[in-house]
Parts: structure tokens; C-alpha cells; sequence
């Protein structure tokens, strides 16, 4: 059982074919709330977080504990106007925060989410091939972000998306090997190893115990996706006053402002699937999603906390990073991924 | 003279973290912010602010007027009956340029100028200019 | 040695030397030679019929600190600015604001105020009753105008 | 179809970029015309003047006692410094010295302001490098210094505390107690944000070896204050020309030959420690007596007249503080210069982050401790 099938039921009385249309449009429905419910929950847990830390109170204004903050904070976002540049690039200017966003909810449509209680499993997209889907998705996102940078024709905002695309090609090569490490791993158990579903279910043992290097490099290239400290080269508010989103107000500019917190939740997400062990544990049959909940925002916090202690890193040598010390350790680690699999059987 | 150490060499992310957790440490400790409307921290006795006026004491010497730095004292025409005052010249302050200096009320041979404790004194209107009359009356008696 | 035209101790206890604006230049050299090293100060005075520029110097080792003063009536002094670095922006900043023209100094802009202001703030004869207003052309150069409507 | 094109090189193929003045990294109002070769800054021309007041002008149309606040105005994160060394040249030209007791006050006070003011710089390098949570660690204990000058005087930051031939109001036993207070619990907050800091090898490699700055090139440029000692050139006005009471306290003056951003970051962080030190001798040694000079009392404060020529100069937080008053024999200045330490390190800028990338300069400037109240005036 599964959400699309409760849906069907619920919806029977319909008929056979409109029950089902019913499902998949509640479905995406519930998805796209879902997705946007965590982003709002994002942004406040991170506005507490950043604000204990920094010994202060937080929003504690609007609602009780300032929980509203974000919904006023978005309806103004939405009411404030929409600056277009006059020397902008039209077309890709207004669809470049659309691409980030879609990029972002294709991202957690893919995801598998493990069982939840009576309803079943809450995965969305059942595909042999989802891994694969995944990291397109995740690949949408830069693309966004370039366009933006490039439309806007502000010198700001051409630097910092030149240094978006230096920043992305010295980390996805890396963060792909150290991938490819644990289909190559999954497959000795499983038939298909590039399905999520599968990749998390064989991880009695969750791969980021003999994956510990490969854990390493892949967390540091999704910090790097995410673009926060000490990787927002891209963005880094002292030097390009916002990067690629200068030119941007208004709902478009939150689109980036959400793109941004929602990779961050994408991206420990799949950090805790991938290598956490994801929704396996105890009773997972009903509180899967529980779990994969939990250690996502374990690693959403920790997340927070390098964003907010540590300084930027110069772009040179993230460069230098990514090809001199992340590519040759996820090899290293491929190689161990294969005396493990081949020489040991795990 | 001393020369000044460069610290201790720290292993890659090792010292990171190190300085990760100097920050994450902090989570434990209570805020020091103040809520501000709510919440209200004591003021030291020295703090000042508002300026009062006795127009019993003043005389109408501008001497006030002479030292204010930044030209915010004026001295006005009031038609009172004051026996020390027989220009019937007392100040006005502006305080939207007042800069607390305290000059006024250190240089006044009356005392008839002398700052308060009183800060909140948020107006609508658009002149931040207090008339001799208002400066004599308490902050919540005065016309905002 | 440079003719010294006048040797006295001011009231902090500084040595001042006096010296003829054509031989300023040539002091500054030995001065600098002699272990001054440090330029640390150019200031115009204007004495309503002439003006009158100081330089303080700096003797790191010896720990002495000295005026030099030198006297203009026609507004022009020569910039020495090739023996000191320092005295790039000092000099600018005394022809932005005392109208004192620095010969041979390689970039006499003003340093505070736009190009297009009218008049150097600290003479004695400047009115400050005439207000002007500031504003940035479309090349973003800023300007100064008498027109307050035309102002920030 | 082809946009207008983003940026017009020029025949080298730098692009013009304009930071400022209106920009995260500039501490105020500073204006970058830099020349870009990819990230690669070939040129910069500070363009400064936005903040310009012309506080010489102002004190030249003033009496003497009321040019204080514009002085506070000037380093105003570091506000008694200033008036420290505003005082040092009227009282000289006045001929109004001040009582033993006042001047331990005001070195008290003085290294109190110059704490408050590397706390700040900190806080905000730390910003520009994109640290964000440290800077609140600084700014909760630059508070407390705010609070022992509110309890002093009454003003948080632009103090207005001390007055020609004395201060304003004299110091109490609460008051002092406070600042021992302060001084025992502070050096390990301080500890705590230099950890925060020095232990993280990105700041590190942010910092070390880069922004380099030559003894020779630093005098040259007029360049003072903890950058010229970062240097390695051994040199502190409170050392070399001591004012006030400095001569009798102990404390050292950190240098390092280092001469990159790491060393100004580490020698301005020695100096803080340093403070206390003095801070802690300096409270206990104040003796009893007057609290002000009885010539410039009260009703007098607009009537002292000066004659002749002073320059004074102090320590403050962002180097040598130098003030030239030359008085006609009235009652207000002929004529007031200040050398600004803020200017001359800023005319540095320039030749250090030639040929750096953008987020080095942005470092570099950030080690030269920008105030603009006072680069301006």
C-alpha cells in the first residue's frame, strides 16, 4: 500500500479511471505542500538555531514563538514589487527562479520516503532509475542559477554565476564517483541497485560506516550544491553584495531565498539516504519516515552550524580542493568500495 | 615590545570542528537580548536624555544657547511673569539635533536647564522642536 | 645644507624650521636622508594675506618629531610628493579643502568633494551660508549644484 | 539575439566594477573604483568623501569645549581616544592641565574605547570573511564595556565624558568595581573568540600570507597604528611620546614580522589583552583629588582663550591620532588639523590588493580598520 493507492480508495466511489486522476492530483498536491510546509519549517528552524547561537531571541513576534514570522515574512516578500532591470535578458531572467524552484521540488518528488504509520510507504515516484532522476534534478538547480546571473547583466551578478559553474563542475565529478562507489556496492545485494528504494534497503549495515571517506566527500559536495558557508562563493554577501540573485526582489527573489533552504533539507535528506541508513531501524514498517526525518535534521542542524561558524573559502582554492584532494579520495574510496565488495562480500 | 605568537598549527577540518564546537557552545547559554517594549533594563543613574526646564529659575542669560554645539537651543519670546527673567527670553530645544552633549546643563548658572532620565519621547509630529512649555511639562503631557 | 630662514621651539616643545618654498623640496630630501622617514602630516593655514603650509616629520630612531613651515602668496607650493608617499593624499586633501595648488603633484583632484564645488571650505572667506547640493550623473560622477531641487 | 553587452573592457580587457559606497564589505561609506581581470583586482581607487562633514571647519566656528562631540564623532566606535587626543592639544594650548586623578580616569576610559573599538573590528573582519556568528560574541562584550560608560557618563557611544582640564563626573567606587568586574571575566570571553577564529584552518588560509605589507612601503605611506607594527616596526605613541600617565603603567606593545593579515589580526588581539592589563593597573592606582582643573569651571568653559600652535598626538585604536590647533588669542580656534590614521591606512589599499583576488581585498580592507567618521571627518 502506498499513498496513491489510499488515495484511489478513498476516491473509489468516482469510478475506476477518475478515482485514480483524483489520486495523482492529490498526490502532487500533497507533495508540493509537503515540500513547501518543510521550507517554511526550514527557514524558522534555521532563524531559532542562527539566533540561540548567536545568544539572541529569534522572530518571537507574529503568532506564538514568532511561528507565523515566515507566513508575514512571505506575504510580504509576495506583496513587495518585482524589479525588472531595464538591461535585463527577458526571458531567462523571469524563468531562471521558476527553473531553481522546479529543480528543487523535482528533487523531493524523487525521493523515497519510507512507511508512515497505517497510510504505507509515501514514496512518490516509483522508478528503476531513480538515482539517475535524482542527480539530473539536483543538476537542474546550477542551471537556474546561471541563467540568472547572466540575464541580469550586473557585473556582480556575471561573477558570481562564473563562479557558480567553477564551483559546480570541481565538485559533481567527485560527489558522482563516490556515488557510483555505492551502486557498485548495492549491486552485489540487489538486482537494482540504481533505484533509491533498493540502494537504501540493502544497507543493514548503513554505508556510511564503510563509506566513511566517500560520506566525507559526498556531505562536502552537497554543502557545496547548497551554497552556504563556507561554500557561497557564488553569493558571498561581503565581496558580491548577493551574487547571481542581485538583481532579483520580490517573490523572485524568494524563490532563490527557498531554493536555497530547500536544497539544504534536499541535500541532508539524500545525505541520510544515501549513507545514513535512511528509513531503516526499528519498526520501519511504520515509522520509516520518522526516521529518515530525524537524521535529516540531525544533519540539517549540523549543516547550520558550519554555515554559521566557519568562513568562506577563496574560489581558487575550493578549485584546487575539488580537483586535487576530493577527486583522488572518492577514487580511493571507489577502489575500497570494490575490495569490500568483490574481496570481502559485504 | 612583545612579538606575537601565530597559533598552533590545527589538522585540516580537525580544527574546524575545534572552532565549530567554541561556537556551538553557545547554544546553551541564555540571551542576552532585552524585549525591548516589554522587558525594560534598569538605567544607569548617570544616563540622560530629555531636557527640562524650570521657568521659575531661568533667567534668560543664553548661555545655553551660546554653548550648544550644534545649534539646537533657540532662545524664544514667552509672555510669563518672572521676576529674574525681565527679557522674558527662555529656551527651546530641538531634539531632533540635540546631541547630548550636556553642555546646556553644565554651563547654566540656575540649573533651570537639566537633563532627565526620560528617553522615550517618540512624537508623530514632524518637528522634533520642544517650546519652553513643553520642555517645563512631564514627557506624557506633551502634545505629540 | 638647505638655507634655514628661521629656527624656533613651539609651545608643545616641537623644534619648527622655517623654510623658502623654492627650497622645500631640497630639505624634505635631507630631512628624509637624515632619518625622517615618516611624513606624517601636511596642514595649510590660511592666514588671510598669505598661507602657510606645515609639514610634521618624523625621526623613528631618534624619536624626534619636527615642523617644517614654509609661506605662499600666490596659492602655490611644490608638491613633495616624490620624497613622500604619504603626502599624496594630504595634498589632495589641502587643495580640496584650502585651495592650496600642489605643483608637480601627480594627481591634483579633490579628495572629499566633488569635482564641481565651488570654492575650498576652509579659506576664511568661504561663505558657509551658501548651501550646495550634491548629486550623481548617469556616468555616476558626483557633482555639486546651487539648486536645492536638483539635490539629494 | 544579443543583449547589450554586460561590461565595456577596456584594452587590456579589465572590466570597471564599482564597490560601494553603498556595499556589504565597506564598513560605511567607502567607494572601490576597482579594475577587474576575471577575479583578478589589476587596480583600485578609493573614492571617499561621503561622509564628509568637515569637522575642522566646524571647530574653527566653535568654542573650544564644544568641539568634543565632533571629535566623538569621528572614530566613533572608539569615541574616548579621541577625546583624549583632542584634549592633550587644547589643554596644551590653553594652558589648562589636568589633575593627576583625571589623568588616570582617562586612561582608564581611553583603553576602555580602544577594547570597545577592536571588538568591533573584529566582529566585522569576521563578517567580511563570511563568519557570521562570532561578530555577536564581540558586539555582547563591546555592550558591557557601553554599559560601564553609561554608568560613567551617562552616553553610550559618542560619550562627550571628559572636558578641558578634567571630566564631566567624577568616578565612584561602583563604579570601579564594575570595571574590575568586567576585566576579570573578559579575557576569557576573549579566549573564546580568538578560538572561534584562529582555530579554523579556512580562516587561516584566508589570512595568512596575504595583504602583505613591507616596513619601508608602511612608512612611506604614513601608515600607523597596529598595521605598522604588524610590520615589525616597534612603534606606539603611548611608548614613544608618552601622554598622560602612560609612562608609569606596565604593559607591552605587541609587534610581528609576519606582516600579512594573520599578524594585524593576531598583534590587534595581543593589544586587547594588553588593555586589560593596563586597564587593571590603571583602576587601582587612581589617586583622590579634584576631578577637574578649577580654571575651566562651569560658567568659564566658553571663555578660555589660547594663543600659539600645538600638535598633540596619542595612541588611538586605529594608530597615531595627531591634532594641530593654532589659536589667535579668541576664544575659538584659528585653526584645527587632524591627522586622521583611518585616511592614511586606507591610502595603503591601493598598493595592497594589487594584483589579489576580489575576496582578498576585501579581507585587506577589512585588516585596516575603515572608519569612515574619521577617514571622512
Amino acid at each position: 500500500m502506498n499513498v496513491l493507492t489510499r488515495l484511489a480508495d478513498f476516491f473509489a466511489a468516482f469510478g475506476h479511471y477518475p478515482a485514480y486522476i483524483l489520486a495523482y492530483l492529490f498526490e502532487t498536491l500533497f507533495m508540493i505542500v509537503f515540500v513547501m510546509v518543510s521550507l517554511v519549517a526550514m527557514i524558522y528552524i534555521f532563524r531559532k538555531y542562527m539566533a540561540r547561537l548567536q545568544l539572541r531571541v529569534g522572530p518571537n513576534r507574529v503568532g506564538k514563538f514568532g511561528t507565523l514570522q515566515l507566513i508575514a515574512d512571505s506575504l510580504k516578500l509576495a506583496g513587495k514589487e518585482s524589479i525588472l532591470p531595464s538591461g535585463r535578458d527577458d526571458l531567462p531572467f523571469r524563468i531562471a527562479p521558476i527553473i531553481v524552484f522546479l529543480g528543487l521540488i523535482t528533487g523531493f518528488a524523487l525521493l523515497p520516503y519510507g512507511q508512515f504509520y497505517f497510510i504505507g510507504s509515501l514514496t512518490v515516484t516509483h522508478s528503476d532509475v531513480s538515482l539517475l532522476l535524482l542527480f539530473a534534478a539536483l543538476a537542474i538547480m546550477p542551471i537556474g542559477e546561471i541563467l540568472a546571473g547572466i540575464s541580469s547583466r550586473n557585473k556582480y551578478a556575471v561573477v558570481g554565476a562564473l563562479r557558480g559553474v567553477a564551483k559546480d563542475v570541481s565538485f559533481e565529478i567527485p560527489m558522482m564517483i563516490s556515488v557510483l562507489a555505492l551502486v557498485m556496492m548495492a549491486s552485489a545485494k540487489t538486482a537494482n541497485p540504481l533505484n533509491l528504494s533498493n540502494l537504501v534497503e540493502v544497507q543493514f549495515i548503513p554505508y556510511g560506516i564503510p563509506q566513511i571517506i566517500g560520506l566525507g566527500v559526498f556531505f562536502i559536495a552537497m554543502v557545496a550544491r547548497a551554497s552556504f558557508s563556507p561554500f557561497d562563493m557564488s553569493e558571498s554577501d561581503s565581496e558580491l553584495v548577493s551574487g547571481h540573485s542581485t538583481e532579483y526582489t520580490g517573490m523572485r527573489f524568494g524563490m532563490f531565498y527557498m531554493g536555497l533552504f530547500g536544497s539544504i533539507f534536499l541535500s541532508s535528506l539524500v545525505v541520510s539516504l544515501l549513507y545514513l541508513g535512511g528509513y531503516n531501524g526499528p519498526y520501519s514498517g511504520y515509522a520509516g519516515f520518522v526516521f529518515l526525518l530525524i537524521k535529516g535534521l540531525i544533519l540539517v542542524l549540523i549543516s547550520f552550524t558550519i554555515w554559521l561558524s566557519v568562513p568562506r573559502i577563496r574560489i581558487d582554492k575550493f578549485v584546487n580542493m575539488g580537483w586535487k584532494y576530493l577527486l583522488p579520495a572518492s577514487i580511493i574510496n571507489l577502489i575500497i568500495a570494490g575490495v569490500l565488495t568483490l574481496g570481502l562480500g559485504i | 615590545m612583545i612579538e606575537v605568537k601565530e597559533p598552533k598549527k590545527e589538522l585540516p577540518l580537525i580544527g574546524t570542528m575545534k572552532a565549530m564546537a567554541v561556537v556551538a557552545k553557545h547554544l546553551f547559554q541564555k540571551p542576552v537580548t532585552v524585549q525591548y517594549p516589554e522587558q525594560k533594563r534598569e538605567l544607569p543613574d548617570r544616563f540622560r536624555f530629555r531636557i527640562f526646564l524650570s521657568l521659575d529659575d531661568c533667567v534668560g542669560c543664553t548661555l545655553c544657547e551660546q554653548v550648544c554645539p550644534n545649534i539646537s537651543i533657540h532662545m524664544q519670546k514667552v509672555d510669563r511673569e518672572n521676576p529674574r527673567n525681565k527679557r522674558k527670553i527662555y529656551p527651546d530645544v530641538n531634539f531632533g539635533t540635540c546631541t547630548v552633549c550636556r553642555n546646556c546643563e553644565e554651563i547654566c548658572p540656575t540649573d533651570a536647564i537639566y537633563l532627565t532620565h526620560v528617553f522615550e519621547t517618540a512624537r508623530t509630529r514632524n518637528s522634533f522642536t520642544y517650546s519652553p512649555e513643553e520642555l517645563s511639562l512631564p514627557e506624557d503631557e506633551v502634545v505629540k | 645644507m638647505v638655507e634655514i630662514l628661521e629656527e624656533s621651539t613651539g609651545k608643545d616643545g616641537r623644534r619648527v624650521l622655517k623654510v623658502a618654498k623654492e627650497n622645500l623640496v631640497q630639505l624634505m630630501k635631507e630631512l628624509k636622508s637624515h632619518g625622517f622617514v615618516h611624513l606624517s602630516l601636511i596642514t595649510g593655514i590660511d592666514r588671510k594675506d598669505r598661507l602657510e603650509v606645515v609639514y610634521h616629520l618624523q625621526n623613528l630612531e631618534k624619536n624626534e618629531y619636527i615642523a617644517v613651515k614654509t609661506e605662499t602668496l600666490d596659492e602655490r607650493v611644490p608638491s613633495v610628493t616624490s620624497v613622500f608617499t604619504s603626502a599624496n593624499w594630504d595634498e589632495r586633501e589641502q587643495y580640496d579643502l584650502m585651495g592650496i595648488v600642489f605643483e608637480g603633484h601627480p594627481n591634483l583632484k579633490r579628495l572629499f568633494l566633488p569635482e564641481s564645488w565651488v570654492g575650498h571650505p576652509l579659506r576664511k572667506n568661504y561663505d558657509i551660508s551658501k548651501v550646495q547640493y550634491i548629486n550623481m550623473d548617469e556616468n555616476g560622477e558626483d557633482y555639486a549644484t546651487f539648486d536645492p531641487g536638483d539635490g539629494w | 539575439m544579443m543583449g547589450p553587452r554586460i561590461s565595456n573592457p577596456d584594452e587590456n580587457g579589465w572590466v570597471e566594477l564599482n564597490m560601494g559606497p553603498q556595499h556589504p564589505s565597506t564598513h560605511g561609506v567607502l567607494r572601490l573604483k576597482v579594475k577587474l581581470d576575471g577575479e583578478i583586482v589589476r587596480e583600485v581607487e578609493p573614492v571617499i568623501g561621503y561622509l564628509h562633514r568637515n569637522a575642522e571647519k566646524i571647530c574653527e566656528l566653535d568654542y573650544y569645549c564644544d568641539s568634543m562631540i565632533y571629535f566623538d564623532r569621528m572614530d566613533y566606535v572608539g569615541a574616548m581616544n579621541m577625546e583624549v587626543g583632542y584634549l592633550e592639544a587644547a589643554e596644551k594650548l590653553l594652558g589648562i592641565p589636568p589633575p593627576e586623578r583625571v589623568q588616570w580616569i582617562r586612561v582608564v576610559m581611553a583603553e576602555l574605547s580602544r577594547v570597545a573599538s577592536h571588538l568591533v573590528w573584529a566582529g566585522a573582519f569576521g563578517l567580511d570573511l563570511g563568519m557570521l556568528t562570532p561578530f555577536f560574541y564581540c558586539f555582547v562584550e563591546r555592550e558591557k564595556i557601553l554599559r560601564i560608560f553609561v554608568e560613567a557618563c551617562g552616553s553610550r557611544q559618542e560619550t562627550n565624558y571628559m572636558s578641558i582640564g578634567g571630566v564631566y563626573q567624577d568616578f565612584n567606587d561602583k563604579l570601579i568595581h564594575d570595571i574590575l568586574e568586567f576585566t576579570e571575566q573578559f579575557p576569557k570571553k576573549l579566549e573564546d573568540i580568538f578560538n572561534a577564529y584562529v582555530k579554523n584552518d579556512i580562516f587561516i588560509s584566508r589570512t595568512k600570507g596575504i595583504g602583505i605589507l613591507e616596513p619601508e612601503v608602511a612608512l612611506d605611506y604614513g601608515v600607523t597604528g597596529p598595521m605598522l607594527r604588524a610590520s615589525g616596526v616597534d612603534y606606539d605613541v603611548r611608548k614613544a611620546e608618552p601622554y598622560l600617565v602612560y609612562d608609569k603603567i606596565n604593559f607591552d606593545i605587541p609587534v610581528s614580522h609576519k606582516k600579512d593579515n594573520l599578524a594585524r589580526f593576531l598583534v590587534r588581539f595581543e593589544e586587547m589583552r594588553q588593555s586589560i592589563k593596563i586597564i587593571n593597573q590603571a583602576v587601582k592606582k587612581i589617586p583622590d583629588g579634584p576631578y577637574f582643573n578649577p580654571k575651566a569651571k562651569k560658567s568659564l568653559m566658553i571663555r578660555l582663550r589660547g594663543e600659539g600652535e600645538v600638535y598633540a598626538r596619542t595612541e588611538s585604536s586605529k594608530g597615531e591620532f595627531g591634532v594641530y590647533l593654532v589659536g589667535d588669542g579668541g576664544v575659538k580656534p584659528y585653526r584645527v588639523r587632524v591627522r586622521s590614521p583611518s585616511l592614511k591606512n586606507l591610502s595603503v589599499l591601493p598598493y595592497l590588493a594589487k594584483d589579489q583576488m576580489i575576496a582578498d581585498m576585501v579581507a585587506i580592507s577589512g585588516t585596516t580598520d575603515l572608519v569612515f567618521g574619521e577617514v571622512d571627518r
